[in-house]
């Protein structure tokens, strides 16, 4: 019974459709309770999977060459977990955030968010479930302008230049994703994910395809050094968007990266290419950590914390590049441990992104300065941000340690000792930004115009996705378990 | 019959070369306006004739013709309006530059 | 391909690499948007000589409609004082 | 300077890889044509983007919708209701108008229905009309265009939701996901199309329209 | 599962149920957090005093679960983790009763003592942690839930502290956790055991075996705080004085040096770690800490500077009886775990009544305060002869098995260290009671708020009379079968004797 | 036969061209858009050309669509942008 | 050299050229014009590929999948000077500042 796929991508979107047809007060309504069928919908697709194993669906009847293929696995299932997750309680947080938030186009913001998300869930969801390279393109242009709609929301000066930069770089990212389809829709004439894989060769057209690719989805995910759009865009949207961004959207290009290196291109990938991609991974910790470091806003703060977290993700590839092997023991680590940096990331940014929102509702600015006192008055914030901040630091027993360990097991383990430094040092920098952070809020408040009070239900929202963020950590060894149903990194071919 | 049809065909495409000429050795706007509607017209209307004559088809003419009619429709407004508009906003200007 | 069909291709091909290099570098934004629109012509001929008519319809009502009021409207507002030519 | 080097040695990077693209077919032409019986429709390229990968069209009028939704933002109401209208043109253009108008509807109604046989449909149509539209607004004559803001974002939305619908309407008849049957899919893919040539009009008037500034007068918040 | 697997993860539990719930507790509920803090430490005492009984009747008790695939969460009972989990828990009772007292007057109290209980978890899960991945997991831990304890003044001084303790320990972390990561490639996972584990592998590893080490041993060392890793210690002691209590008796250093015990016993086991020519530079640190702490600590003014320096130069004899051969030098280096912590938790104490009850601070405004708190000081003059070494008190068994240690194991000159240490240790020590007792006092005490009957509240003197006590006992009956020294001498026969 | 309107192609292609000199030199985007309006008939007649060489009708329509839609951009420039006349000759654009 | 093996080499500079726009362009409705340059490299080797099997007819996919890339290309290009025009309107700027587009 595969039905529940399809309404995967419909839910969000017939949601999405009614928040916009329908306005004013009734918008938040409708979101919150599309976002609860959607989760809902999800767990229901996770029972079905465990209990039926990896599932393909041919769109329309058609099957691979012809039509559309959509494909579930455990790889797929981990991300549409955490979309639906984190979704929800931005969902819940979103649905009173704006009612005390002061800005630009305060009312507009409030009745538009939803629409906006909706549609960003739909196209996550279809991203995620997505077999054919083509679909895959027009998925990503959805996720890209809504997640632009959703940073431009307020409409200011900051948001409009940051949301064109963001747009900007993304249509030129999908741009190069395209031509790398086309390339090699050219050299094998299909579009499927899987069956190309099967066909391919390391000649021209795929070393084009493969690095053009690559370098779109590197510039869509705010890789070292194609990060520039993020920190502006991510700081200056508001607070739900944010951490919809950080936590999400830079994940699901990832995403598709990871479906490429493993389904399409295990034959193509060289060494080299795995050790440059490490190597902008190991130039994002450093950079996104010294750059955090100097920040005074606590939301450009935290972008640049994303920046640096996703230079995590690229030690993957030069572990697993030109690996012949795909039972390998190192591929098999390294992979579950980028998916589980992917998730407690996404948890913990989340999380501290939407303190930083309560923040901002209590105080009415995010200058660090001001967070005087916080811990005295918002315990509950600053306990959460000290959560996630340790999960983002990688400290046990958080799910960012269970990330780290594995992908530094894997790194040491194939004898690549050198991306360990990077690691190592990654953490102890993360430790330097995160505390900066927290700092003031342990010091003496102010006297002067206090906070005002913030509703407990935002402040349960965000500690719950950072007891998340830890608590994967604890149970890591279920969710890896999950994330291989079908096997998603068998190297040769793949597919079913 | 072909013979014909490509005769106009050619006798139009003069006149299109005869307005591209004019658009561009004609002094000022207007005159390149005038000469370039005026010819093309007359060159799309002879070349869509030789068309419908090589075709042989009453359908395929019905459709040419329709085309050029648009064609002239579009273009005559078109040309009203831009001369509509340079002479409007002519006179505030320097008087009597050549360039327009 | 006889060597008319080449001259033909050849043509547009040189154009419109040449219209685009311009469109980026010519200092009148206007211009631009104007070589942007022949651009859309150019590639429309292009379309018809690759047989592919439904692209070239598609490309014919958006270059030559929509896309040219859009960037036409924008170049006006978007003009800078300086630097740029009159309309 | 280096930007110059870097789109040089893209340029190389492609060039060298088209050179040794195969030359023989190795495209989809052969599992179209054997599929284009159940397509319920005879032009290969309307089948493959309605029937065969639908999907992606489905998606694609979603983008549209993103993309409108996007430009309406920064209009009060997110409609077209409150634009500064244009001012009035003079004779000429009205008269224009008024002959363009009528042959544009059919035109594109002739465009979406033989789609179903040769180049043409829903996109080239809506496009068609959409222009239509906008050259109305340009002749100071509004009214047609800037509909009631319900009806108005209901027809925004009437493509996207159609495609829905449809798929909606065939889950519920059993059928897989998006699965036209071979005998209605000609009818199907029309009423889909329909929808979509005039969601893809008015998008297309809103997109050019809805940039232009609103009536002055308080905006909403503000910074 | 039954019992024997659950009771480790239930004495964890104990204090961090009790920390979670305390957490939500409101400012006000003060009987109720007391309530909670006393029965989470007399639960935890009970579960630790049951599991010893069980133990000495041959019972084994292990909690074993997989984290993720290779990696498993062992929580051990052994012999050498008895040491420190007993050391943990009960003078964790101890601090608790006198840390309620302390912060009488304080803010942000719940949020104290909600760490103040993960501190202790913390502690306690390194003891008990049955192999270096789940000892890393709870070292890091302690690293977290010590760092508000520090800055718990939230004064700028205190988050300057807290930065120094944090940059020291987490970097101590980092090269912890590159060690353990590193040794799991290697060697897969691997469980401490007995004299070792590691002698087994392919004499290709013993270079990389070699640098694991040295990184373990660093990591450890920050919190071990052997020089020139020490530098946070005497910064952190902005900290509350039961906070002081508690990192240098119980918690951070004592992980730092049992985990040191840890890997070079446990893991590597002494004989390899020999073979390997990995313990002489171990033992030279440890000297020249012992040495250093010693004279620097002659200088400080500040009490609790000055016993915070003393704890630099104290917690290295652990580290010095490990690193040297033979069984005489295990002893004492294991039974100083428990001796010095015992002592020096008694002197802060003391340091701490005197800060809150008369605000005295510095040693130069002693003189004559052994009139005002005669309970006091008595108990702080146990505590500072035994430091010194001065029989019988616990300090000088520790000090006797060092130096019968180093003669066996055919080191003298670390019987000249020790000597030295000796005489600096009588030199920052004596001249503390000197003033104390034998000057008079400057003038009045600035006395805060009424005292009772007693020299100071009770529940700030009961523990500190207590541990002072316990210091002398455990000297004069170390011969007993109960004796911290009998355990440490059977823990030293299992290593030498494979 | 086909070569000789494959002739009549290129002529029209190179009035195209041609038509480009003015789209480069200018002076005034009027004349710009002048040009603009030549590519539309120019290209009407083009597509009708080719629809009839190469045989393929659909090119009608796009030709008819293109003849429809041509006037769009001018009459979207007179009412959008419009006219207005520099003070004095500039020299003719060289770049 | 055929025709196609033409059009697609052409593609392929049209994309680069647009590349270059896209990144090293000040203006941002010349990068959006970029951004269109580069999405026309694309789609000419796409329908170049798919001319290449010409018989009887080209391969209709490629077709179809140019008409949704026309679809998103002008509705990112809409999307895209609507907020140009309100970037420009809110802060009279017509460049992004700083490195990158």
């Amino acid at each position: 019974m595969t039905s529940w796929l399809p309404l995967l991508v419909l839910l969000p979107f017939a949601g999405a459709v009614l928040c916009l047809l329908v306005r004013g007060r009734g918008a938040p309504a409708i979101g919150v309770a599309t976002s609860l069928a959607t989760a809902a919908l999800v767990l229901f697709a996770l029972w079905s999977l465990q209990t039926s194993g990896p599932v393909r669906v041919q769109v329309g009847g058609w099957g691979a060459p012809l039509g559309i293929d959509l494909a579930v696995d455990g790889l797929s299932m981990i991300h549409l977990i955490m979309t639906a997750v984190i979704g929800l309680f931005i969902s819940l947080y979103a649905n009173r955030y704006y009612d005390g938030y002061r800005g630009g186009q305060k009312d507009r913001a409030r009745e538009l968010f939803w629409p906006f998300w909706l549609m960003l869930w739909g196209a996550m969801n279809a991203l995620f479930v997505s077999a054919d390279l083509f679909n895959l393109y027009v998925v990503l242009e959805l996720v890209g302008l809504s997640a632009v709609g959703l940073v431009v929301l307020t409409g200011t000066r900051d948001v409009l230049g940051a949301g064109l930069r963001y747009l900007l770089t993304a249509l030129a990212g999908s741009m190069c994703y395209l031509m790398g389809v086309a390339l090699l829709y050219a050299a094998h004439g299909t579009l499927d994910l899987f069956a190309i894989g099967a066909l391919i060769q390391s000649d021209g057209v795929s070393r084009a395809a493969l690095m053009l690719m690559v370098t779109g989805l590197l510039m869509k995910t705010a890789v070292f050094p194609l990060h520039f759009w993020l920190p502006p865009a991510h700081a200056s949207a508001t607070a739900p968007v944010s951490a919809l961004l950080s936590a999400l959207v830079v994940k699901a290009s990832f995403y598709i990266l990871l479906r490429l290196w493993f389904d399409v291109f295990p034959g193509v990938t060289t060494p080299l290419l795995g050790n440059l991609l490490g190597l902008l991974g190991g130039g994002a910790i450093l950079w996104g950590s010294l750059q955090a470091l100097r920040q005074k806003r606590l939301k450009l703060l935290i972008a640049y914390s994303t920046v640096a977290q996703l230079g995590y993700l690229m030690f993957l590839f030069p572990v697993t590049a030109g690996m012949a092997d795909g039972s390998s023991l190192w591929l098999q680590e390294v992979s579950k441990g980028t998916v589980c940096h992917v998730l407690s990331h996404a948890l913990a940014k989340a999380s501290i992104f939407l303190s930083a929102g309560l923040f901002i509702l209590a105080a009415g600015t995010d200058q660090m300065s001001a967070m005087k006192g916080l811990a005295e008055r918002m315990p509950l914030t600053v306990f959460s941000m000290a959560l996630a901040a340790v999960s983002l630091m990688g400290l046990p027993p958080s799910g960012g340690f269970i990330a780290k360990w594995l992908i530094m097991h894997a790194v040491l383990g194939v004898g690549q000792w050198w991306w360990a430094p990077f690691l190592v040092i990654g953490g102890l920098l993360t430790a330097g930004y995160m505390f900066m952070m927290l700092r003031p809020a342990f010091l003496e408040p102010d006297p002067g115009p206090g906070l005002k009070p913030v509703p407990r239900l935002l402040e349960v929202c965000t500690l719950a996705l950072a007891m998340l963020s830890i608590g994967i950590g604890i149970s890591a060894a279920n969710l890896l378990n999950l994330v291989m149903i079908g096997n998603p990194f068998s190297i040769p071919g793949g597919g079913w | 019959m072909n013979v014909i049809a490509l005769v106009l065909c050619f006798v139009g495409a003069l006149f299109f070369f005869a307005g591209t000429v004019g658009l561009l050795r004609f002094p000022d706007t207007f005159c390149r306006l005038h000469a370039l509607t005026k010819a093309d017209n007359l060159g799309l209307g002879m070349i869509a004739a030789g068309l419908a004559l090589a075709s042989g088809s009453w359908l395929v003419a019905g459709k040419l013709g329709l085309i050029w009619l648009v064609t002239m429709l579009g273009g005559t407004t078109n040309c009203y309006l831009l001369a509509h508009a340079l002479f409007a906003a002519r006179p505030n200007r320097a008087p009597d530059g050549e360039s327009v | 391909m006889t060597p008319m069909a080449w001259a033909l291709d050849g043509a547009i091909m040189i154009v419109m690499i040449v219209l685009a290099v311009r469109l980026l570098l010519v200092r009148d934004l206007y211009r631009a948007v104007i070589l942007f629109v022949v651009f859309g012509l150019f590639m429309a001929l292009a379309w018809v000589r690759l047989e592919a008519p439904d692209i070239a319809l598609a490309e014919a009502a958006v270059g030559a409609g929509i896309t040219g009021v859009l960037l036409l409207d924008a170049a006006k507002k978007m003009s800078r004082g300086r630097g740029e030519e009159e309309p | 300077m280096y930007g110059i080097l870097l789109a040089g040695a893209m340029a190389f990077m492609l060039l060298d890889a088209v050179r040794i693209l195969p030359s023989e077919p190795s495209g989809l032409t052969g599992v179209v044509d054997s599929q284009m019986a159940n397509s319920g429709v005879e032009h290969p390229v309307t089948a493959v983007l309605l029937n065969f990968r639908g999907y992606d069209t489905w998606l694609e009028l979603g983008v549209l919708l993103l993309a409108v939704m996007g430009v309406l933002l920064f209009q009060p109401g997110t409609d077209l209701a409150r634009v500064q209208p244009l001012a009035r043109s003079d004779a000429v253009l009205r008269l224009a108008t008024s002959l363009l108008l009528p042959l544009a509807v059919l035109v594109a109604g002739y465009l979406l229905w033989i789609g179903k046989y040769a180049a043409g449909g829903a996109f080239q149509a809506g496009v068609v009309l959409g222009a239509a539209l906008i050259l109305l607004w340009l002749s100071g004559n509004a009214t047609l265009v800037i509909l009631p803001p319900h009806g108005f974002r209901l027809i925004l939305v009437l493509g996207f939701c159609a495609f829905m619908a449809v798929a909606v309407g065939l889950l519920i008849a059993g059928q897989g996901w998006l699965e036209l049957p071979p005998s209605q899919a000609g009818s199907l893919i029309l009423f889909i199309e329909a929808c979509a040539t005039l969601s893809i009009a008015w998008t297309m008037a809103a997109l050019i329209i809805g940039l232009q500034p609103p009536v002055s007068g308080k905006q909403e918040g503000g910074p | 599962m039954n019992l024997h697997e659950w009771l480790p993860l239930l004495i964890l539990g104990s204090s961090l149920l009790t920390g979670i719930c305390i957490f939500f507790l409101a400012e006000e509920q003060r009987g109720l957090r007391t309530f909670l803090n006393l029965a989470g430490a007399f639960i935890k005492l009970a579960l630790v005093v049951y599991m010893v009984v069980g133990m000495a009747r041959g019972e084994t008790y292990e909690t074993r679960f997989p984290i993720v695939l290779g990696f498993d969460f062992v929580l051990k009972a052994d012999s050498l983790s008895l040491l420190l989990v007993g050391l943990s828990s009960g003078l964790w009772l101890l601090t608790t009763v006198y840390a309620i007292g302390y912060l009488e007057h304080w803010k942000n109290r719940s949020r104290f003592f909600g760490f103040f209980s993960f501190c202790v978890t913390a502690s306690v899960g390194v003891a008990l942690a049955g192999n270096p991945i789940t000892f890393f997991i709870f070292y890091e831990f302690l690293t977290l839930s010590t760092y508000p304890l520090v800055i718990h003044r939230g004064s700028v001084e205190a988050l300057r502290a807290g930065r120094t303790y944090l940059w020291y320990t987490m970097a101590g972390g980092a090269l912890v956790f590159t060690g353990v990561v590193w040794l799991h490639v290697l060697v897969g996972s691997v469980d401490f055991r007995e004299a070792g584990v590691l002698a087994v592998v392919d004499p290709s590893l013993y270079p990389s075996l070699t640098l694991i080490f040295a990184l373990l041993i660093c990591g450890l060392g920050v919190k071990a705080a052997l020089v020139p890793l020490h530098g946070w210690l005497p910064v952190a002691m902005v900290a509350p004085a039961p906070v002081s209590a508690l990192l240098h008796a119980v918690a951070v250093v004592k992980a730092g040096a049992f985990g040191i015990v840890r890997v070079v016993y446990d893991l590597f086991g002494v004989q390899f770690a020999d073979q390997l020519g990995l313990l002489t530079p171990l033992t030279i640190a440890a000297s020249i800490t012992i040495l250093y702490g010693s004279l620097r600590a002659l200088t400080q003014d500040d009490l609790k500077k000055r016993l915070a320096y003393s704890t630099v130069s104290q917690v290295s004899y652990i580290a010095l009886g490990v690193s040297m051969i033979g069984a005489t030098a295990t002893i004492g280096g294991l039974v100083h775990l428990v001796h010095q912590g015992i002592m020096k938790i008694t002197l802060f104490f003391c340091a701490g009544i005197f800060a809150e009850t008369v605000h005295v601070k510095a040693i130069s405004n002693m003189n004559g305060i052994g009139r005002r708190f005669p309970l006091t000081m008595g108990a702080f003059t146990i505590g500072a002869l035994g430091m010194i070494g001065v029989p019988p008190v616990a300090g000088f068994i520790s000090k006797w098995y060092l130096g019968l240690g180093a003669m066996a194991s055919g080191q003298p000159w670390v019987l000249l260290v020790l000597l030295g240490s000796t005489a600096l240790n009588a030199g920052y020590f004596l001249p503390v009671l000197y003033r104390a007792w034998f000057r008079d006092p400057d003038g009045p005490w600035h006395e805060e708020g009424p005292v009772g009957r007693l020299e100071a509240p009770w529940m700030l003197l009961v523990p500190c009379l207590i541990t002072g006590l316990l210091s002398l006992l455990t000297g004069v009956f170390a011969g007993a079968d109960w004796s911290p020294l009998s355990l440490a001498r059977i823990i030293a026969m299992k290593e030498y004797l494979p | 036969m086909g070569n000789v309107y494959v002739i009549l192609e290129l002529f029209l292609v190179l009035n195209l061209l041609l038509g480009l000199v003015r789209v480069v030199r200018g002076p005034t985007t009027a004349d710009r858009i002048l040009a603009i309006q030549l590519f539309g008939t120019t290209g009407v007649a083009l597509l009708l050309v080719m629809a009839h060489r190469m045989e393929m009708p659909s090119l009608r329509n796009v030709a008819l669509v293109f003849s429809l839609l041509a006037t769009l951009a001018i009459v979207a420039f007179t009412r959008l942008v419009g006219v207005t006349v520099p003070p004095a000759t500039e020299a003719e654009g060289r770049s | 050299m055929t025709q196609e093996l033409a059009y697609s080499m052409t593609g392929m500079l049209l994309f680069s050229i647009g590349l270059f726009g896209v990144f090293f362009v000040p203006h941002i409705l010349r990068r959006l014009m970029a951004m269109n340059v580069m999405a026309v490299g694309v789609f000419l080797l796409l329908i170049a590929v798919a001319k290449r099997n010409a018989d009887p007819n080209p391969d209709p996919v490629p077709h179809a999948m140019l008409l949704t890339g026309i679809v998103v290309a002008i509705s990112a290009t809409a999307f895209a000077v609507g907020l140009a025009r309100k970037f420009h309107e809110v802060s009279g700027e017509t460049d992004l500042d700083g490195e990158g587009p």
